[in-house]
This record gives structure tokens, sequence and C-alpha cells, in this order.
């Protein structure tokens, strides 16, 4: 409720709610806090103003209501660390779906834009090497690889499949880049010479939009991709798509 | 948390009460209190807490550095982080050589506390002697030497081609992590990479030893190197462990295609993270000793705030030898890290 | 180091009796600019610190003026500041560009941080202020303050010349982070002068500067404390001064190490934070041989960042202790529970940095643990608001223009570090990591919360320093516009980030279709923060004309009870006129039986 | 917090006493510590010779003998801050907050040690 009257963006995926959960907790613990401290900061101020009572008392405040308020608190932050936050990242960074359920994506980022590389139908990464780049082959796909040739890379869109969870494996070519999907509550540095899995589960068929969320230099601003939930059907005609698109021939020319 | 136990109502005289204070010639109005005779409740000069405090930033500073050392070499992929590449002769003289210049200021700073001062002026020139050997042997032998020092890191892939020079098979077998890297003296280097005057010198000097002309390939994009005695003969067993004298070099010739190489470079900061931290940390130790040679210097001169000050307060001068040998020892015990983990480990 | 000890001859003042033999007039090179007087010194900084919040504050009304106004030129400047900045920075029609924008964030980030709040707060409060509270002559080491200020002044310097420089000045965040601050600039081919290598510079001496300084601060305090000024005697505002300085002294030479690697990395081609198979553009840049890390940069900047944002905020609740107390007419709620506070809190911030890393990777136990300290740090944190708060009942309170501040900051920071509650969780900060949600967390500390407090500074110890009152009037106007619209500007950033916006969009967000809901939040923002300036005017107006107009006061203008009003008015070289002894707390206000409603430190009886 | 307590505590009393006093009585003081310095420069001579020697002796792996080389290091280290550095009956005020830096450090070192060795699980690293 809280999170509504702020203007939350609405969720779509699965552990997304657990993210908004804990954060409209998080709101009511803020808020409860800061309305107490508030009431009792105005009371003071109104009714110890010099005008309404000249002579300050020495002593102040004589009860131990602070220290319980304390102690409170601590006992709320160490429930919500607890209950909900390291079982939340628990299950972010420790239970990612495996190869049979989850896909497979990489997302590889480079100064403005996003590739986003599938394995295509044999469900294994061509080999890349960094020596390959053009700008024709973003990603240094090695040509002779057997396992590259039914692989299919997309530039600012990704396309996913509504329902099964999707492993994103975050990288970048030169800067750090970061992947965020407000609706998805998701978010992972693409660090240059590092590969990290970031998974979601979409629930929400429908057009999403991913930002690049580390300054990259210049055209930062405007390293938007878009993030596609399709129906299966929708998914492999878009595959389809760009496998002829970019293996026009059987033996494709470079 | 523990300054927190110095609370006590411990109540101390007032400066102005205290004799020394009060009838130093130099002592004037608006000076302030325990520059020279330390504060009772905390039995210290404000000097010494403050050279304390400023040696602790640098025990974080060098932190800073070592904690960078350590991420890098554990990140280090295996055949990227060399060793036996320093030279340990050197490296061990010049560390017994700091050793000896910190018995010789606490000897001066002794001295001076008992009043001896020519034996205070005898033991602080041992000491400036010693940091300007140490200093002139990292700078005029122990860097240059590196700087003329060549090594390739082979391309995966094309490693198999310069198995005879990296003997990886026998290495694996031995259980000992692989090697990418042939190093030596650069002989001829490609065209137009900037290491070709270099190579083009390290030839002439190869061809005059041995009257071999053979040094360079009339192929344009060749690296061709004068082996160390590890890749020259990779397969000695003797060579999987580094040595204590350095082996001299062989004057068997690699010839290597640029397309092979995935980097190339002299032992220079920018060879690899090994010789980065090597560079930044000796340098930047380096840096101390010679800020603390300038200190010893001035306090060893005939000058108003070095030697001088003996006939007007040998207290003060002798506390200032007391800071500036702290710092001394300080730099000292840096590089006893210092000397294993890069000469050695 | 030898040469700090050294006498500090031909002053007047001193801890004795005005001796008049040794007086003599210094030239004004020796008492305004070359000073050792920590008062000069404070002064120095203070003033230099506040020309460069105002500036910081511009660099931010153009930021503010192309997020409301995307690609707009600015209005009446805009061909000024083309000329001005040249042609990387501005459009020929007088609009930022993308690149200027980033310079104007990085350097508006830097700039508030390093040049603005640290200076004033720290080095300038605190050099004014703490040798006075203490009953000090001078600082311990008088001619190293002068060197930490000279060393900061040459920082400044060169941070302000790098706007010149071709390319401009460092456009990669005030957080540097390698590999994109380890390439920048580097086009153009010369190593040495270009934005980002410039920075380093600046950063090296900026920060030499405050290790200078904080050991002076922690030497001074353990020293020279007056006869009978025990520990728990101690003015609340040197407590936080003491813990500041170790934070600085501890936690900036990890940066400064980690600023000699990036440096290394720019110009001698070293990989420290440069991984293995960097392609930039189209090709791999053959100049770094890899195996570097770029997350040991974050790491060693974070070490100090962290505790940084600290060192911005304690010495703001030092002077809120200050000023609480002295309006409140009564003693602090606490005092002793605010002491283990704010220790607490010094040394849980070394231990809490990674909290600004969560996306970048980090396994289960690395996050519980940061996670973990950061929730703790707001265990001491809420203590020391709270007893602020509590100190509130049973007061008289003056509402003073000092006061007025001090009361507002209450509420500010409270909004401000509430908010960092969930970015605390890193399952939370998943969401809003990087959006305007931190934004306005860290500005509600910074802004409202410790410049609240610096004016609170400023106009309670004005006339300690300069013998006249500031215009209370000009003080309460520049007080409730300031109020009003920093909440009008700041306030919208959260719900701009439940959002979505994310922070370092030269558009402010127009390229998505997922922000345009809030976007006109942009102009309300923007508005804000135009007449929050103009009520800054009234402000300098008032800071200047106070100087020669203002109120003449006395000694103790304030009624106030620690040993920085028993001097002089202003004090001279050497502060006190008699020789100082303390009998009792710092805050003895409205003792019972005691004639007056305060019962100054230095008082027998 | 230190054990150095013991030697805090008495020099309190120092400062105000006749100062030809004191400065004689710590003459004396520091004659009799001269042996002790030379001593300690010769073990540290000797441990040096030792640390270079146990560096080509096969402790079963590289990190078992950098273990070694650092505890002889370490040795080395505390015997130049104890007795030249006179960190042995040295103040308590300079111990804590020696303390202090010393659990900064070793924070700085073991937690960056620590997130680079626990990633989420499954990230790689890119080689040569
Ligand atoms: C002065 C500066 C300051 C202060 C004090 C704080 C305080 C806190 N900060 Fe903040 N923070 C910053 C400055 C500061 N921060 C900056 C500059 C950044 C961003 C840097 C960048 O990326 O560029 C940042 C970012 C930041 C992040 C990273 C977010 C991200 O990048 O995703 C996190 C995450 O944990 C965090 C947490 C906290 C916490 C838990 C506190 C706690 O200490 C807060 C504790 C305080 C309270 C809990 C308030 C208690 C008070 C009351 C209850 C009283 C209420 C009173 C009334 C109503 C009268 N901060
Ligand atoms: C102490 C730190 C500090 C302070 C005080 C401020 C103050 C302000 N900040 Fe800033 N800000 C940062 C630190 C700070 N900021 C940092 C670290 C970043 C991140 C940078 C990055 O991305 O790398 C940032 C980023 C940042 C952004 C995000 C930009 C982006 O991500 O694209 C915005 C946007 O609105 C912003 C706005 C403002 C505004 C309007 C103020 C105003 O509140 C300013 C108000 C100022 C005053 C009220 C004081 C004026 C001074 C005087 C009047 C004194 C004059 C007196 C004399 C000369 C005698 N800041
Ligand atoms: Cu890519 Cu920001
Ligand atoms: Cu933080």
């Amino acid at each position: 409720m809280l999170n509504r009257l702020m203007g939350i963006i609405p969720n779509a995926s699965e552990h997304g709610r657990g993210v908004e959960h804990m954060l409209e907790v998080c709101h009511w613990f803020m808020l409860v806090l800061f309305i107490g401290w508030g009431t009792f900061f105005l009371v003071s101020l109104y009714k110890f103003n010099k005008a309404r009572h000249p002579k300050a008392d020495y002593q102040g405040v004589r009860s131990h209501g602070s220290t319980h308020a304390e102690f409170a608190v601590i006992f709320i932050e160490a429930a919500l660390l607890l209950g909900f936050a390291m079982p939340l990242w628990g299950k972010r960074v420790v239970d990612i779906p495996n190869q049979a359920e989850a896909m497979r994506v990489r997302a590889v980022g480079e100064q403005y834009a996003w590739n986003f590389h599938y394995a295509g139908p044999d469900g294994v990464f061509g080999r890349q090497n960094a020596s390959f780049v053009t700008a024709s082959n973003p990603l240094g796909l090695d040509p002779q690889d057997e396992a590259g040739k039914d692989d299919v890379v997309s530039k600012n869109e990704l396309h996913v499949i509504n329902q099964r969870p999707v492993v994103l494996e975050v990288t970048s070519k030169d800067v750090i880049h970061a992947v965020s999907v407000p609706q998805m509550r998701i978010a992972q540095d693409a660090i240059p010479g590092t590969k990290v899995p970031l998974w979601f589960r979409p629930i929400k068929l429908g057009k999403y939009e991913i930002i690049c969320a580390q300054l990259c230099g210049a055209g930062h601003y405007a390293m938007r991709s878009v993030l596609m939930v399709d129906k299966q059907e929708d998914f492999e005609a878009f595959q389809k798509e760009l496998f002829s698109m970019q293996h026009p021939a059987p033996a494709s020319a470079k | 948390m523990a300054l927190l136990r110095l609370a006590s109502s411990r109540i101390f005289k007032s400066p102005m009460s205290n004799p020394i204070l009060k009838y130093l010639p130099f002592f004037t109005d608006a000076e302030v209190p325990h520059t020279v005779a330390a504060r009772p409740d905390t039995g210290l000069y404000s000097a010494k807490l403050g050279i304390w405090l400023f040696l602790a930033s640098e025990v974080m500073l060098f932190g800073g550095l070592f904690s960078a050392y350590i991420f890098l070499r554990i990140g280090a992929e295996p055949g990227y982080w060399p060793s036996g590449l320093l030279n340990v002769p050197v490296g061990t003289m010049n560390t017994a050589i700091l050793i000896v210049s910190s018995i010789t200021v606490v000897m001066a700073w002794a001295a001076l506390k008992m009043r001896q001062l020519g034996k205070y002026k005898f033991y602080m020139a041992i000491t400036i002697l010693c940091g300007l050997i140490f200093l002139t042997v990292k700078l005029s032998y122990e860097w240059p030497a590196k700087f003329n020092h060549f090594g390739v890191f082979i391309k995966k892939d094309a490693a198999s081609k310069y198995e005879e020079f990296l003997g990886n098979k026998h290495l694996e077998e031995a259980g000992q992590s692989p090697r990418w890297e042939i190093t030596g003296h650069l002989l001829d280097a490609p065209k137009g990479s900037s290491y070709e005057h270099q190579a083009q010198h390290n030839a002439e000097h190869f061809a005059h030893e041995t009257g071999r002309h053979d040094a360079v390939t009339p192929a344009e994009d060749d690296y061709v190197i004068q082996l160390d005695a590890v890749n020259a003969n990779p397969t000695d067993k003797t060579n999987d462990r580094p040595h204590f004298w350095p082996v001299p070099m062989s004057n068997k010739i690699a010839v290597i295609s640029a397309k092979d190489v995935e980097s190339a470079s002299v032992f220079a900061p920018r060879h690899s993270t090994y010789f980065a931290t090597y560079f930044l940390i000796t340098g930047l130790h380096g840096l101390h000793v010679l800020g603390g040679i300038l200190v010893f210097l001035y306090l060893w001169l005939p000058v108003k705030g070095g030697v001088n000050l003996y006939k007007t307060n040998p207290e003060h001068l002798a506390n200032r030898v007391e800071i500036a040998g702290l710092f001394w020892h300080f730099v000292d015990l840096v590089w006893i890290f210092v000397f294993p983990i890069f000469y050695l480990l | 180091m030898s040469t700090i000890a050294t006498a500090d001859v031909g002053h007047h003042g001193g801890t004795a009796p005005h001796d008049d033999h040794h007086h003599h007039e210094l030239g004004f090179l020796q008492k305004w600019v070359f000073s050792t007087d920590h008062k000069v010194i404070g002064l120095q900084y203070g003033v230099t610190g506040l020309a460069f919040l105002f500036f910081g504050f511009l660099l931010m009304l153009v930021m503010r003026w192309q997020l409301a106004n995307p690609g707009q030129a600015v209005p009446v400047v805009g061909e000024a500041l083309r000329t001005i900045f040249g042609q990387t920075v501005m459009t020929d029609n007088g609009a930022l560009t993308a690149a200027g924008y980033n310079v104007f964030g990085a350097m508006h980030g830097t700039i508030m941080v390093f040049f603005g709040i640290v200076p004033v707060a720290v080095a300038g409060f605190g050099n004014y202020v703490v040798p006075l509270q203490i009953g000090a002559p001078d600082m311990a080491f008088p001619k190293l303050n002068m060197a930490s200020f000279w060393c900061f002044f040459t920082s400044c310097v060169i941070m302000m010349a790098s706007f010149f420089v071709p390319g401009s000045a460092a456009k990669s965040g005030w957080t540097a982070y390698p590999p994109l601050a380890g390439i920048a600039d580097l086009e153009g081919g010369n190593l040495w002068l270009n934005g980002q290598t410039v920075w380093l510079i600046a950063m090296v001496f900026n920060i030499t500067g405050s290790l200078l300084g904080s050991i002076n601060f922690i030497t001074t305090i353990i020293q020279l404390r007056a006869p009978g000024l025990t520990w728990m005697r101690l003015p609340f505002f040197v407590w936080a001064q003491f813990v500041t300085a170790f934070l600085l002294v501890l936690a900036f030479p990890p940066l400064e190490a980690a600023g000699f690697m990036q440096l290394t990395d720019r110009v001698l081609g070293t990989s420290f934070f440069m991984p293995t198979g960097l392609v930039v553009g189209q090709t791999v840049a053959q100049t770094w041989a890899g195996g570097g890390s770029p997350i040991l940069w974050q790491h060693l900047f974070w070490f100090l960042a962290h505790p940084e944002v600290y060192v911005l905020i304690l010495p703001g609740i030092g002077i809120i202790a200050e000023v609480v107390a002295n309006n409140t007419r009564k003693p602090l709620y606490g005092y002793k529970a605010m002491v283990y506070a704010i220790f607490a809190l010094g040394f849980l911030s070394f231990i809490v940095w990674a909290h600004h890393m969560y996306m970048t990777g980090m396994g289960a136990k690395v996050a519980a643990f940061f996670q973990v300290t950061t929730v703790m740090i707001s265990v001491p944190s809420v203590v020391l608001l709270t007893a602020l708060l509590l100190s509130l009942w049973g007061g008289a309170i003056r509402f003073t223009v000092p006061m007025l501040f001090a009361t507002a900051f209450l509420p500010m920071f409270g909004i401000g570090g509430l908010t960092g509650i969930p970015l605390a969780f890193n399952a939370v900060d998943l969401f809003l990591h990087d959006t305007y949600y931190v934004i306005g967390h860290f500005h509600y500390v910074v802004a409202p919360g410790t410049i609240f407090a610096l004016f609170a500074g400023v106009y309670h110890w004005y006339p300690k320093a300069t013998g006249r009152q500031m215009n209370q009037f000009l003080g309460k106007v520049h007080f409730w516009g300031s109020l009003v619209f920093i909440n009008g500007l700041f306030f919208p950033m959260f719900l701009q980030g439940m959002a979505g916006v994310h922070r370092r969009w030269y558009d402010g967000g127009a390229t998505y279709e997922l922000t345009a809901p809030v976007l006109h939040w942009n102009k309300v923002m923007t508005v804000s923060a135009g007449i929050l300036a103009l009520f800054q005017l009234v402000f300098i107006f008032n800071f200047f004309t106070s100087w020669r107009t203002g109120k003449k006061v006395g000694r103790n203008p304030w009624d106030a009870t620690t040993l920085d009003w028993d001097t002089p008015t202003p004090p001279p070289h050497g502060n006190f006129d008699k020789p100082v002894e303390v009998f009792r707390g710092p805050y003895e206000y409205s003792v019972p039986g005691h004639p007056t409603d305060f019962h100054p430190q230095s008082q027998k009886s | 917090m230190a054990g150095s307590h013991s030697h805090s505590t008495p020099d309190q009393t120092h400062a105000s006493t006749n100062a030809a006093d004191h400065a004689a009585a710590e003459a004396a003081d520091i004659a009799s510590h001269i042996g002790a310095y030379v001593k300690v420069g010769v073990a540290l001579l000797v441990l040096t010779g030792i640390t270079v020697g146990l560096s080509y002796v096969d402790f079963g792996s590289r990190s078992m003998n950098i273990v070694v080389g650092m505890i002889v290091a370490s040795i080395k280290a505390g015997l130049v801050a104890a007795i030249f550095m006179h960190l042995k009956g040295e103040k308590i005020t300079i111990w804590r907050f020696l303390w202090m830096t010393t659990i900064f450090a070793i924070g700085l070192f073991f937690l960056t040690y620590l997130a680079h060795s626990d990633p989420i699980s499954g990230t790689t690293h890119s080689t040569h």
C-alpha cells in the first residue's frame, strides 16, 4: 500500500513479490518510526518553547521509553534481516535454476548496447575469443566452432518465455555496465572479465525496458534495451528470424 | 572504545608551572605546550603521538597496496604470476643494509640521550650511508636490469609450437603450474615495435659476446629472444624451483611469431600485475627511504634545526631523532615484508 | 616531520597573561595567508569550502536545468558557459552535452564531498572551534596545520584547472570506477593533461592534506586539553571531531594507494584494475596486459567512501549537539551514551563498505556479513538522534537562527537515515540501487542534514569569529526558504526512484517509457533548486555584510558554557587572556540552585 | 588491552620532577639497552638468512611456503616494532590506536579476500 502510494512500478516476476513485500514492510517500519519520533519532536517544540516554558528542567526526560524504542528498532531490523533479506538473497545467488529448467542467455554489455547471445537449439554456446571481434561479430564468436553454428545474437532486444526461468550470464566487453529491469526486480553489474549469473522468472507477458544502471560513458543515459516476455511460439519465431538473418546460407561466408 | 578508558579526572599541572616549558629560550609566548616535554597524563610529547598516528596511516596506505597484492595474486591465473625473476643475493644484501641502518639509527638516538654528540654524528652518518647504498642499488642496478629484460606471453592455443621453451609437459608431470612466458634479452623486435632500438642494442652486444650474427631475422613480425636458463632448458629439474644465485643467461635463441604472442613487454610495470605491484610498492618504499635520508641529513648537518640544536636543547634534538628513527624503522619494517613476498615466494 | 615541533616564535597572546613586550603586528601575508594560527586556518578552510559548496551547487543548477529541459540551451548564461567550459561540455547554442553532464556530475560529487563539506565541517569548524573548546593556545602542530591547508589549496587549484585541460574535467562519476575511469580521456593521447589523470593528482593532494590535518586534530585533542578538562567533560563537538579524524587517518590511505594504482594504470599502462581481454570499440585493448580487477578499485574506494559519509555527518551532529544544548538551556540527554554511540559508529563504519557493491555479484555469506553490519550501524545513529531529540524535552527552547537550523536537521536527517534502511537489505537494494531513491537518501543526509548543520554552525560561531551577529531577520528568511524548497527539491526523488528513474541520466529519463509518469517531477525539483539558490543569496549577502555592519557582541552572546565562549571576541593569537582551568561538564545549563541558567566550565563555583 | 599498563602508570609523575635528575636517570637506563639493540640487530640479520634459506625448502605447496615466510617476517617485524621502535613499554594511548589500526587493516585484507572468494554461485572469470 505504501509502495503504491509512492508510485512503485508494478512487478512482473516471481521473486519480485518477495522484494516488494519486504520493501513494503520497511516502509511501514520507517513511517511508524518517523511518525513516532516526529510527534514527540513537534510536541516538544510546542510545549518547551521558551515563551511557554521559560525555565528549563535540568533533568529532562526521566522515563526509559527511548531505550525500549531502541530495542524495538533493533528487534525489528533483526527480524527483517533474518526473516526476509537473507532468505531472499540466498534464493537469488545460491539456488540458481539448473540448465534443464532454465533458459540461459548471455548478456554482454558494450558502449552503448546490449548483445544477447542465445545458444540455439543445441543449448551450447559457441566459443568466443576477443580477437574475432568485428562490427558484425560483436561477441567474437569463433567461426570454426561447431557449437556456435546455431547460435544467434540479438542487439538491444531480449526475448524470453513467459513463466520459464531465465538465467542471464551478465558480462561486459569494455567498461562496467549494469542490467536492470525494474519491473522484474533484477539488477546486476556487468563487469568485464567476469561472468555473473542473474536469474528471474517472468510471470507477465509484455514489453519491458532494460536499463543500463551503471555509468558507462557519454551514451549511458540512452543505453536502453527491450525485454519481451513472449509466448513459446513467439519466442521461437523470433529465434528463427534471427537465425535466418545471421546465417543466410548453410555455409556462412564469414 | 579503548580511549574511553582514558577518561578520568586526573588533574595535571598547568603548562606554565612546568619548569622545563617555562624557561626554554625558544619557548616564547605563543607556543604550544608539550612540544618537548611529555604531557604528564599521557606520558607523551606531541610529536611522538603525531608520528605514531602518521605511521598508523602508513600502515593503512601500505595495507591498501598489500591487499591489492593479495587480491591480484590469488586472482591470477596459473602461469601469470612470475617468480624467481628478481635477484635474490642483491635483495638479501639490501635487506641486511636496511637492518644495519635500523641498528645504527637507534644507536644514534641512544648516543644523544647519553649526550655523546660525537657518537651520534658517527652513527647517523652510517645510517645515511646505508640509506644511500640501498637506493643506489635499487635505482642504478636492480631496476635498470629489469628494464632490459624481456618477456613474451604466448597465446594458449599457440603454446604447443613453443613447447621446447615452455616445457609444460614436464611441468604437468612435476605437478607444477604451467608456463606461458618466454623471457630473456630481446634481440629482434617486430617492425614498428617500440622495443626495436633496445633489441638492436642487445643484438650488437650478443654478436660481440658470442660472435653470432644470426639473431636478427628477416621476418618483420618476429620476436627474437636470447633465452633465460628456464626457457633454454625448461625440462631441467633444477629449474623447477627458483635459484638463489641467478643463473646466467643461455646463448640459445627463440624466434617467436608476433601472431602467437598475447602480450610482450620488458619487465616494466606494464608487464604484468606482478611487476605492477613490485614497482609500485618498491617505488613508494624507495620514496620513503629518500624522505628518511633527507630528514636524517637535516638532523646531521650543522643547521639550526639539526646538530646545532644540541647546544641549546639536546633533548629536543634527541626527540627529533627519535621521531625520524621511528619513521625509519617503519620503512625497514615494510621492507621486511616486501623482500620475501616479491623476491622469494 | 622534523620541523613540526619547531618553536613558533614572535606572536602575541598565549597561555600566559598578555605580555606586551613581545607584541608586534604581523604583516598581511603572515596574518591572513601564511598563517599558522588555527583560527585563521579555520577561516581559510571555511571560506574556501563554502565557496566550493556554492560552486558545486551552481554546477548542479546547470544539470538540473538539463534534467527538466533536456537539450535546451541554458538560459542567460548558456553562451558564457560555452566560452568558459568549451565545446566538450557545452554545445554551440549553450546547452549541456552528454559528456558535459557527466563532467558536471562527477565534479559536483567530488567537489561537494571533498572540497565542500569536509573542508567546512571538519577542517573549518574543527580548526576554529576545537582548540578553543579544549582551552588550547593553538593546534599541536601549527606549521603542519598550515601545510595541511596549502596541500588542500593546491588540490583545489589543480581540481579547478582540470576543467580547462583538453577534453575537460573528470567524467566518470565521483566514484571513478575503472575500467571506465581507466580508459577515459586517453583518446587525445596526452597521458597527463586530461581530466581523469588530473582528478587523480588533485585527489592525492587532497588526501594528503586531510591526513596531515587529522593527525593534528587527534594529537591536539589528546595533548592540549586544559587542566581539568577530562575526557567526559569534552563538548560533544570535540568528540565528533576526534572520531572523524580517526576515520580520516585510517580510511583515506587505502584510497590514496588506489589513486596511485589508477594513476599508473593510466600513465604507465599497468593493469591493476584492467581485466584480461578488454575490448574497447571493436579492438582488443593492447595497452593493458590484463589480469587486474575492476572490483578491487571498488573495495578500496568504498573502504574510504563509506567512512567518508560519516565524516560528512559526524561534525554536523557535533554542531547540532552544541546548538541544541545551548538553546534548550539544559544538558544534553544521554551525553555518555552519545559518546559511546559515536565510537560504535566510527568503528562499524569501517566494516560496512560493501553495501555500495551489492550489485557486483556477492555470494550469500559476504552479503549476509555486510547486511548485518550495515543494519547494526543504524543503531548508534538512532541512539544519537534519539538523544538529541530527547534533549528537547523539558527545555526552554530559544528559537534563534542556529536553533532553527538545528531543529530542522533532526527530522531531515531522520528522513535521510530512515531511507538508508531499505538500501541496507540487498534484496531490496536490488530494486533501488542506483535509482533516485539512493540520490534522495543521501541528499537528505548531506543537504538538509549536514548543510543545515553547517548553517547552524555558521550562525552560532559567527559572532565569536567576527565580533558581530549575523542579521537574525535575514537568517530566518534564509532558513524558511531553504527548508521549504530543499524538500521540494529532494522529496520527489523517492517517488521517481520507486518508479525506476535511475541516476546519472543526461536526459532525466526521457529515453525510457517506464519513467514517463514521473518525469513532471523533474520540473518541480528544478524550480525548487532555482528558488533554493535565490535564498542562498540572502545568506551570502548576510554573511558578508554582517562582517562590517552586524550588531557588536561581547565574549559570550549566547550565554554558553563551553570554553570557546571564554575568550575575548574575536579571540587573539594564543586565544585565552587568562589561564584556563575546567571544573565541570560541558553543558551545565539550568543547574538547580545556580543563579544564572548557565554555569560555564571554567567558572570555579 | 595491551601489556603496557605497567609501564605507563609510573610515568605520570615524571615530567614535574627535576629535569636534570630525570635526564641522568634516563641516560643510565638507555646505556643498559644498547646491548639489546645490537643483539636484536644480529637476530634480524640471522632471521633474514633463515627467511632466504626456508624459501628454498619445499614445504609441500607454494601456499605453505608463503605461510612459513610470513611467519618469519612477522617475527622480524615484531622485533623491530617492540625493541627498535620501543613499542614494548610504549604508552597506552599509542597501543590503543595501533590496535585499532591493526584491526582495520586485517578487516581490509580479510573482507576483500572474503568478497573475492564468495561470489554468486556460477560466476566465472575470463582467462588469458
Ligand atoms: C552523510 C552521509 C550519509 C549517511 C549518514 C548515511 C547513512 C546511512 N546509509 Fe547511506 N549513502 C550516502 C551517504 C550517507 N549515508 C551516500 C553519499 C551514498 C551514495 C554514494 C554513491 O553511490 O554515490 C549512500 C548510499 C547508501 C547505500 C548504497 C545504496 C546503493 O547504492 O544502492 C546504502 C546501502 O546500504 C546506504 C545505507 C545507509 C544506512 C543504513 C545509513 C544509516 O547510518 C542511517 C541510520 C540513521 C537512521 C536510521 C535515522 C535514525 C533517526 C531517527 C529514527 C530519528 C527520526 C527523527 C525525527 C522524525 C525527528 N547508503
Ligand atoms: C556533500 C555532498 C553533496 C551535497 C551537499 C549535494 C547537494 C546537492 N545535490 Fe548532489 N550529489 C552528491 C553529493 C552532494 N550533493 C554526490 C556524491 C552525487 C553523486 C555524483 C555522481 O553521480 O558521481 C550527487 C548527485 C546529485 C544528483 C544526481 C545527478 C545524477 O545522478 O545525474 C543531483 C540531481 O538533482 C544532485 C542535486 C543536488 C542539489 C540540488 C544539491 C543542493 O542541495 C545543493 C544545495 C547547496 C547549498 C544549499 C549550499 C550552498 C552554499 C552556500 C550558499 C554557501 C555560500 C557561502 C559563501 C560563499 C560565503 N546531486
Ligand atoms: Cu552502459 Cu551505462
Ligand atoms: Cu555507505
